[in-house]
């Protein structure tokens, strides 16, 4: 099985901190792979490399076996990669419905066009439809996004993110802000996904991780700790002392 | 025990919109009380207005036998609340190390006794506050809370974003505090269980009411309650 | 609901914002009437229209696409001098000057846009500036080809589309202005509609999410910056025309200060903002430069002063009420 | 050679007395305050005033020039420039721009529109030479002076718990207060230092810049390059901002005075894109 | 009685010039004032607008004043630009265009209709070369500010002195400078007999000081230039560091003259605290101008008409005698040399020789 995403060696450095140390990682096609780590371990650091928003100090990054690491955020974002934030990033004055429009008009390609319209674009208004729907924001499209509540504020994050159609997908704690009951449906949203679509989740909910993801990678202090089954890393002494405590019931 | 803090069908709001509507509460001195309900509903909310920044519309608020309904947020900082907002709002251009002194005073919670609950602050002592981690933002917003050495602590959802072991030290932290030092606290908190067990009282909103009002104990021994208000699967 | 009827709401939703409202009618057909109401005015009516048209150029970069700018001067400069001197050396026709001011002040901006690419809003303005007042000073050092100082003397305008002479009272410079505005406008108003300009408001409101969503950030942004920079060169170019004369005030900062008074008093954000607050700028100035020659900027300073502490509110109000009133009647009537 | 040097440092530190008023409302505090040097001209009236009517001498009317601005300032900040926190950037210079056209057309009616002047005690006239340097004994008491001042504000705002707490203010004034941070109090006290140096500013500024009512609008570009090029996150930012641009300022129009007016803008222009939060931004990434 | 004549005046009343509006406005009701408003059987009225400064409202005013209120002369102008732009509307209107203070010589040549009744710079500059060369200077440095006048200066100057025989060197200030310490600096540097100056009237004051402040004032280098640095309106403010420049004007308010006399006091009994500058004769002669040619048309204020009687129309101003070029519609009047002295408590340009009826030597020479 050939990755969908990998890393070579990727470091990262402010000033004296090095925030992540020679990760090789490879994400495979289709996984369901999760990234944990205690806090400053480098996770988000990590993520906003492969997502271009920072420049790694060196190494490499691939995806689908291509160069990316020069690439700026949008180039990668039309190669299928896309992403969601740890701390909300939305268009405060828009309504979810133009976001989630926006969105898509960017991935169909639209964005470039001064004289077209959002209306009369049959494809556009479709999955904008379908994606609100999906996502259960058609009550509130119309509403300016920065009224609504954290937890609805959360779920237009991820819809965005989905909107992309994404082959790789980066979850940065999804679940942050969004209440119990409702996570499970979230993480049942990411779950369906077709399955050629590969997902990395960061996460500091064990229950939610250890019930998505088939594959779990440990980073600590910018290094790779443990990779393995979610079955092993419960049981891996080091990672219990790193970042479960006792929590890891499973 | 005397009453810390009495609230009086407090309704207040954002601009035009009003959120609470008639919230009554009563905690006494060195009790702590779990703030629950569905996303929206307007916990943060009410939290923000103990403090001081919503648009009030109507009703009282009494702190320790002194009336601060119209006091300014600092005002009712200074009568003794100490405040972790939900979205931590760390002031970015300050370091760390500043973060916790520009607002210490004097009391039992110092830098020292902050950096030794998270170490890793004091890891990070010179980082600017938007050269953190998420988590890290987290602990430096309850630190920062703590060392204004406050009777009552108000945290909006302090473990969001924290490692697991984090959390269970610091809700071993916590306990603590609210049992041994007798702070009195309001905590809101997505998983209800971990903050009934931590708590005297729970409350639970909707819409912007108190539609519960309990014991933590027994609202924990009731999970078709919970179940009820909160849509959680009975399930632990 | 079904997927169809759901789609049908979307489609609704998206439609409503590039839909004209009556009250929109009937300020452009108060603009043009105002050519046979006020026959005394057109002169002052015809720089109304040109610094409407310069502050519309404004409220696309600021308002659409949240670049602040405090060097716009440059591109009204620029569009002036190339419509004046290929007037003077080239062909006198109107036209031809336009679509050369915009031409020239379209490719200055695509030129300087990098410098405003990154940067906050503090740098932006003195970035701009700086731009602004460097081709000020290269004015006047060549002036062999703009006249430096004295300005850029013996513009004859041949009539617009070979039938309209420019005359004394205007009348000709207004209507063309107008046309000119009107016609950007419209352009403007397809394209912050349009899915680029939904682009543009991405950028705006977030920089980093817009990225993360597939937005090329710094081309839209080059673009955006290149389009407003022709229209105010087009702003320059009718300047240029209509008073047959340029002068280096063109690229003086207190044009680019000025506009950003007249687009914080229309508000940004809405295309037609620059226009009102041309309007009220101009009239205000006007009328209070007639009563008092010395002190009006006494009068000017207090009114900006009270609209922002509390005046906008009152202001804007009195106009959602008549706005809103002037909407029911339409309606009304369409029944 | 040396003595153009002097000239330029000594120019530097005109821009920075002049600007380092607004580098404390508009650097530390983000208000873009264009009405600072209406504040500077107020400074310059007193000391004007104070020297012609009242006799005063030049040292005494100093301290009055900066007593009175910050006396204005604290007013004025009550009463109208709270309200204006909030708002917008784009709110806050339309505001100030107002307050500026008030003070121009107000200082005119007043005062009338010719130029002031003042005449200097004989010790700060001349000039002496130290090693074939010429150098003007005004200019040297300016730099003096900005010296001073440079050290002292620095030290107050990153050494002391006023400067890290203001900076909280400014960061996120609702959670700050709810925190305890007095801010109405805070800013109050650093309106009022910021124009309060500003009215020094504009009181050394009369002899070598003139005064009259229209400085406020004259000078308005040179603070803000000091202050944009410097960054807004210190004191020392603008010092060496405005030392550096009034040296290149003053050797480049000496050494090419065909250039001359180009070489400031230029410079602000590289600069920015090249340190686009400043020369001394602490440390972005 | 037969309709008022309406003068459009035009003038900055605030910005940076105002200080020249200022002393127009004043010269202009002065003269109203003390000749009367009637003039050939015609009443003068006065229709003042503030242009800033800035050259398109100029024009746009001087044209809503030709069109809406139907003015039978433009007059003010305070800066050349400004004359510049509004050439097209007096030619095509065909309303004399009376330029009451912008002294660039070509400006008279952008319209048949337009007078000037204040100076040109070519005219105050090229004296100041005959006197210096006579007066034993050899090597003159020129520092001038780099706009229309400024060059003017410069270049009138340096033409003239180089063909008497001398050695110039020349920098130019931009518009916009604080600081003259580098400049001065390559003054002191070059040791010459005398600096040659011309900036605009408000910051002469800082030029004179740092000119004392850098001793230049003891190196033995003279202070010379066209009366723009010694502007009677500011002289009292510049002060003691004025003492001794030598400056070649059309008008001092010390001219030794009844007429001048009278004119000083009553405009300072009407304007308490000011004192006359040549902005101020420019804008009195500017409204005699206008009324001599109503009387020489008997009342016809028609734009040909009232241009054909301005031609060659002579007067006594209180500047001395004066008289309208009937070729180039430039003004011809003394020039005279001043030093710039103490009289009583009083700084003053007392003048000490004078050269007659001057005509604006650039368009002489065509
Ligand atoms: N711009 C920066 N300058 C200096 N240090 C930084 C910067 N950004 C991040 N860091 C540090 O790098 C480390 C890694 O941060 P990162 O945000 O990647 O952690 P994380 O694993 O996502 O943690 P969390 O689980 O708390 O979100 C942290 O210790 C943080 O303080
Ligand atoms: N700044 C604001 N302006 C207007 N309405 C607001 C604002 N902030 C919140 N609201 C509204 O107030 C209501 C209550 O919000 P609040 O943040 O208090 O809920 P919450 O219970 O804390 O939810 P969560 O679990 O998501 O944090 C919501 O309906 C929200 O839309
Ligand atoms: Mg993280
Ligand atoms: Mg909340």
């Amino acid at each position: 099985m050939s990755a969908a995403l990998q890393t070579f060696g990727l470091c990262k450095s402010f000033g004296g901190i090095t925030a992540t140390d020679h990760v090789d990682f490879a994400l495979a096609k289709g996984a369901r792979h999760a990234l944990i780590g205690p806090n400053g371990a480098g996770k988000t650091t990590f993520v906003n490399q492969l997502t271009g928003m920072l420049r790694p100090s060196s190494g490499r990054i691939e995806l689908m076996g291509e160069d990316i690491t020069a690439l700026p955020p949008e180039a990668r974002v039309k190669r299928g990669l896309a992403r969601t934030f740890q701390i909300n990033q939305l268009f405060a004055t828009m309504t979810p419905l133009e976001m989630i429009a926006l969105v898509t008009s960017e991935r169909l390609g639209r964005g470039r066009s001064p004289f077209r319209t959002l209306d009369r674009d049959a494809t556009l208004v479709a999955e904008t439809a379908e994606i609100l729907t999906r996502f259960k924001l058609d009550d509130i499209m119309n509403r300016p996004i920065a009224t609504l509540p954290y937890g609805r504020r959360r779920q237009i994050e991820i819809a965005a993110a989905f909107a992309a159609r994404p082959s790789v997908l980066l979850l940065d704690e999804p679940a942050a802000g969004v209440p119990e009951a409702e996570r499970r449906e979230l993480m049942a949203t990411v779950a369906a996904l077709p399955e050629d679509v590969s997902v990395l989740l960061i996460e500091h909910d064990m229950d939610l991780v250890f019930r998505f993801a088939n594959r779990i990678t440990v980073l600590v202090n910018g290094r790779v700790l443990a990779e393995g089954t979610p079955e092993a890393m419960a049981r891996d002494p080091a990672v219990r002392a790193a970042y479960l405590g006792e929590a890891a019931h499973v | 025990m005397s009453e810390l803090l009495t609230i009086e069908r407090l309704s207040a709001g954002y601009g035009e919109a009003q959120v609470l509507f008639d919230v009554d509460l009563a905690l006494a001195e060195g009790r702590s009380l779990a703030l629950l309900g569905r996303n929206g509903v307007g916990k943060t909310t009410l939290v923000n207005s103990i403090i001081g920044v919503t648009r009030r519309r109507g009703g009282r608020i009494v702190l320790g036998g002194r009336d601060l309904t119209t006091a300014s947020p600092e005002q009712r900082a200074h009568a003794g609340i100490g405040w972790v907002p939900q979205e931590r709002n760390i002031f970015k251009s300050l370091t760390v190390l500043e973060n916790l002194t520009a607002v210490a005073r004097p009391g039992p919670w110092d830098t020292a006794r902050v950096f030794a609950m998270f170490p890793r602050l004091a890891e990070r002592k010179a980082n600017l506050g938007d050269q953190l981690s998420g988590g890290e933002q987290q602990m430096l917003a309850i630190g920062r809370a703590l060392v204004l050495n406050p009777r009552l602590l108000l945290l909006d959802e302090p473990t969001e974003g924290l490692a697991p072991i984090i959390v269970e030290e610091l809700l071993r932290a916590l306990k603590r505090l609210f049992r041994d030092e007798g702070l009195a606290a309001i905590v809101i908190e997505q998983h209800a269980r971990k903050i009934l067990a931590l708590t005297d009282e729970a409350i639970i909103l909707e819409r912007g009411r108190v539609v519960l009002a309990e014991r933590s104990a027994a609202l924990i021994a009731e999970p078709e309650r919970l179940e009820h208000h909160l849509g959680l699967a009975a399930a632990a | 609901m079904s997927a169809a009827a759901f789609e049908a709401r979307v489609r609704e939703a998206l439609r409503a914002g590039r839909r004209w409202y009556p009250a929109e009618f009937l300020f452009w057909l108060a603009a043009f009437a105002a050519f046979l109401l006020l026959p005394g005015q057109l002169l002052l009516l015809n720089e109304v229209a040109i610094l409407a048209l310069f502050a519309l150029s404004l409220d696309l970069v600021l308002g659409y696409a949240g670049i602040v700018s405090l060097g716009h001067a440059a591109f009204l400069g620029m569009g002036a001098y190339a419509a004046g001197l290929l007037a003077r050396h080239v062909t006198a026709d109107p036209l031809a000057g336009l679509a050369c001011g915009m031409a020239a002040a379209g490719l200055l901006g695509l030129a300087t846009s990098p410098l405003v690419l990154r940067g906050s809003d503090l740098t932006r303005l003195m970035v701009t500036l700086g731009v602004a007042l460097i081709l000020y000073e290269l004015a006047n050092s060549f002036a062999s080809v703009t006249g430096g100082a004295d300005g850029l003397q013996g513009i004859m305008m041949a009539p617009v589309l070979g039938l309209f002479d420019f005359d004394l009272f205007g009348r000709t410079a207004y209507l063309y202005s107008l046309s000119v505005l009107f016609l950007l406008f419209l352009v403007a108003r397809r394209v912050v509609g349009s899915p680029f300009g939904l682009s543009l408001r991405a950028i705006r409101d977030n920089p980093l999410r817009a990225s993360a969503s597939g937005v090329p950030n710094g081309r839209r942004l080059a673009a955006v910056y290149a389009l407003a920079a022709a229209y105010a060169g087009a702003a320059g170019a009718l300047l240029a025309q209509t008073t047959q004369f340029v002068s280096l005030d063109v690229l003086d900062f207190h044009r680019s200060a000025d506009l950003m008074l007249v687009l914080i008093i229309g508000g940004a954000g809405y295309l037609y903002g620059g226009l009102v607050g041309a309007i009220a700028f101009k009239l205000l100035q006007d009328g209070i430069a007639s009563l008092t020659p010395q002190y009006w900027m006494f009068w000017i300073g207090l009114f900006l002063v009270l609209f922002v502490l509390g005046g906008r509110e009152v202001i804007h109000g009195a106009v959602r009420a008549v706005v809103g009133r002037v909407a029911r009647f339409g309606r009304g009537a369409a029944r | 050679m040396l003595t153009i040097l002097f000239d330029g440092i000594a120019y530097g530190m005109v821009l920075f007395v002049l600007g380092c008023g607004l580098s404390v409302t508009m650097g530390l505090m983000n208000f873009v305050n264009l009405a600072h040097g209406a504040f500077a001209m107020l400074g310059g009236y007193v000391a004007v005033l104070a020297m012609q009517r009242l006799g005063l001498p030049f040292l005494a009317s100093l301290p009055l020039a900066f007593l009175a601005a910050a006396l204005v300032g604290i007013v004025l900040e009550r009463l109208v420039y709270r309200p204006m926190y909030a708002k917008s950037h784009l709110d806050q210079v339309m505001f100030s721009i107002g307050l500026v056209f008030m003070a121009v057309a107000g200082t005119d009616w007043l005062m009338g529109s010719t130029q002031q002047f003042i005449r200097l005690p004989a010790w700060l006239q001349g000039r002496f030479e130290i090693a074939g340097i010429g150098i003007g004994r005004y200019r040297l008491f300016v730099i003096a002076i900005c010296g001073l001042l440079a050290i002292s504000l620095h030290w107050g705002f990153t050494r002391t718990r006023f400067g890290s707490r203001l900076r909280a203010a400014v960061d996120d004034a609702r959670v700050a207060r709810g925190l305890g941070i007095p801010v109405n109090r805070l800013f109050a006290v650093t309106f009022a230092l910021g124009s309060g140096l500003a009215g020094l500013g504009g009181a050394l500024g009369i002899e070598l810049m003139g005064l009259d009512p229209t400085f406020p609008l004259k000078f308005m570009i040179y603070f803000l390059i000091v202050v944009t090029v410097g960054g807004t996150s210190s004191i020392t930012g603008p010092f060496f901002a405005a030392m550096l641009l009034g040296l290149a300022d003053v050797l480049g129009k000496y050494l090419v005075p065909q250039l001359g007016a180009f070489i400031i803008y230029a410079l602000m222009v590289m600069l920015l894109i090249i340190r686009p939060h400043g020369l001394f931004a602490r440390g972005r990434a | 009685a037969q309709e008022a004549v309406k003068i459009g005046l035009v003038l900055p009343m605030t910005g940076p010039f105002a200080s020249t509006g200022r002393q127009i406005d004043a010269a202009v009701k002065l003269f109203l004032a003390r000749e009367g408003a009637v003039h050939g059987g015609r009443k003068l009225e006065v229709i003042l607008k503030d242009d800033a400064g800035n050259a398109d409202a100029t024009r746009r005013l001087a044209q809503e004043l030709v069109v809406n209120d139907k003015v039978s002369v433009l007059a003010g102008f305070g800066l050349t630009p400004l004359a510049m732009a509004t050439a097209q509307i007096a030619t095509q209107a065909k309303v004399p265009e009376v330029v009451m203070a912008a002294a660039t010589a070509s400006i008279t040549e952008a319209s048949p209709y337009i007078v000037r009744t204040s100076f040109t710079l070519p005219q105050a500059s090229e004296p100041m070369a005959d006197w210096a060369w006579a007066n034993g200077i050899k090597k003159v440095f020129t520092v001038v500010t780099d706009y229309g006048p400024g060059i003017d200066a410069e270049t009138s100057f340096a033409g003239k002195f180089k063909a008497a025989g001398g050695s110039v060197e020349s920098v130019r200030v931009p518009l916009r400078n604080p600081d003259f310490a580098p400049f001065l600096q390559r003054v002191s540097e070059a040791k010459p007999d005398a600096l040659f100056v011309f900036v605009p009237s408000g910051v002469g004051a800082q030029f004179m000081k740092q000119f004392v402040e850098r001793g230049l004032d003891k190196a033995g280098i003279k202070l010379i230039g066209p009366g723009d640095v010694v502007d009677d309106d500011i002289l009292e403010g510049i002060g003691e560091v004025a003492l001794g420049a030598i400056t070649t004007h059309h008008y001092s308010a010390a001219h030794d003259s009844p007429a001048n006399k009278a004119f000083v006091a009553d405009f300072q009994k009407a304007n308490p605290g000011m004192r006359p500058n040549f902005m101020a004769v420019g804008g009195y002669d500017g409204m005699r101008l206008v009324a001599e040619a109503l009387k020489a048309t008997k009342g016809d204020a028609s734009g040909e008409k009232l241009i054909a009687a301005m031609k060659g129309a002579s007067w006594e101003s209180p500047r001395g005698p004066v008289r309208i070029d009937p070729e180039t519609r430039d003004i011809i009047q003394n020039v005279y040399v001043r030093k710039t002295q103490k009289v009583g408590s009083e700084l003053h340009n007392v003048e000490f020789a004078t050269i007659p009826n001057v005509k604006d030597p650039v368009k002489a020479r065509k």
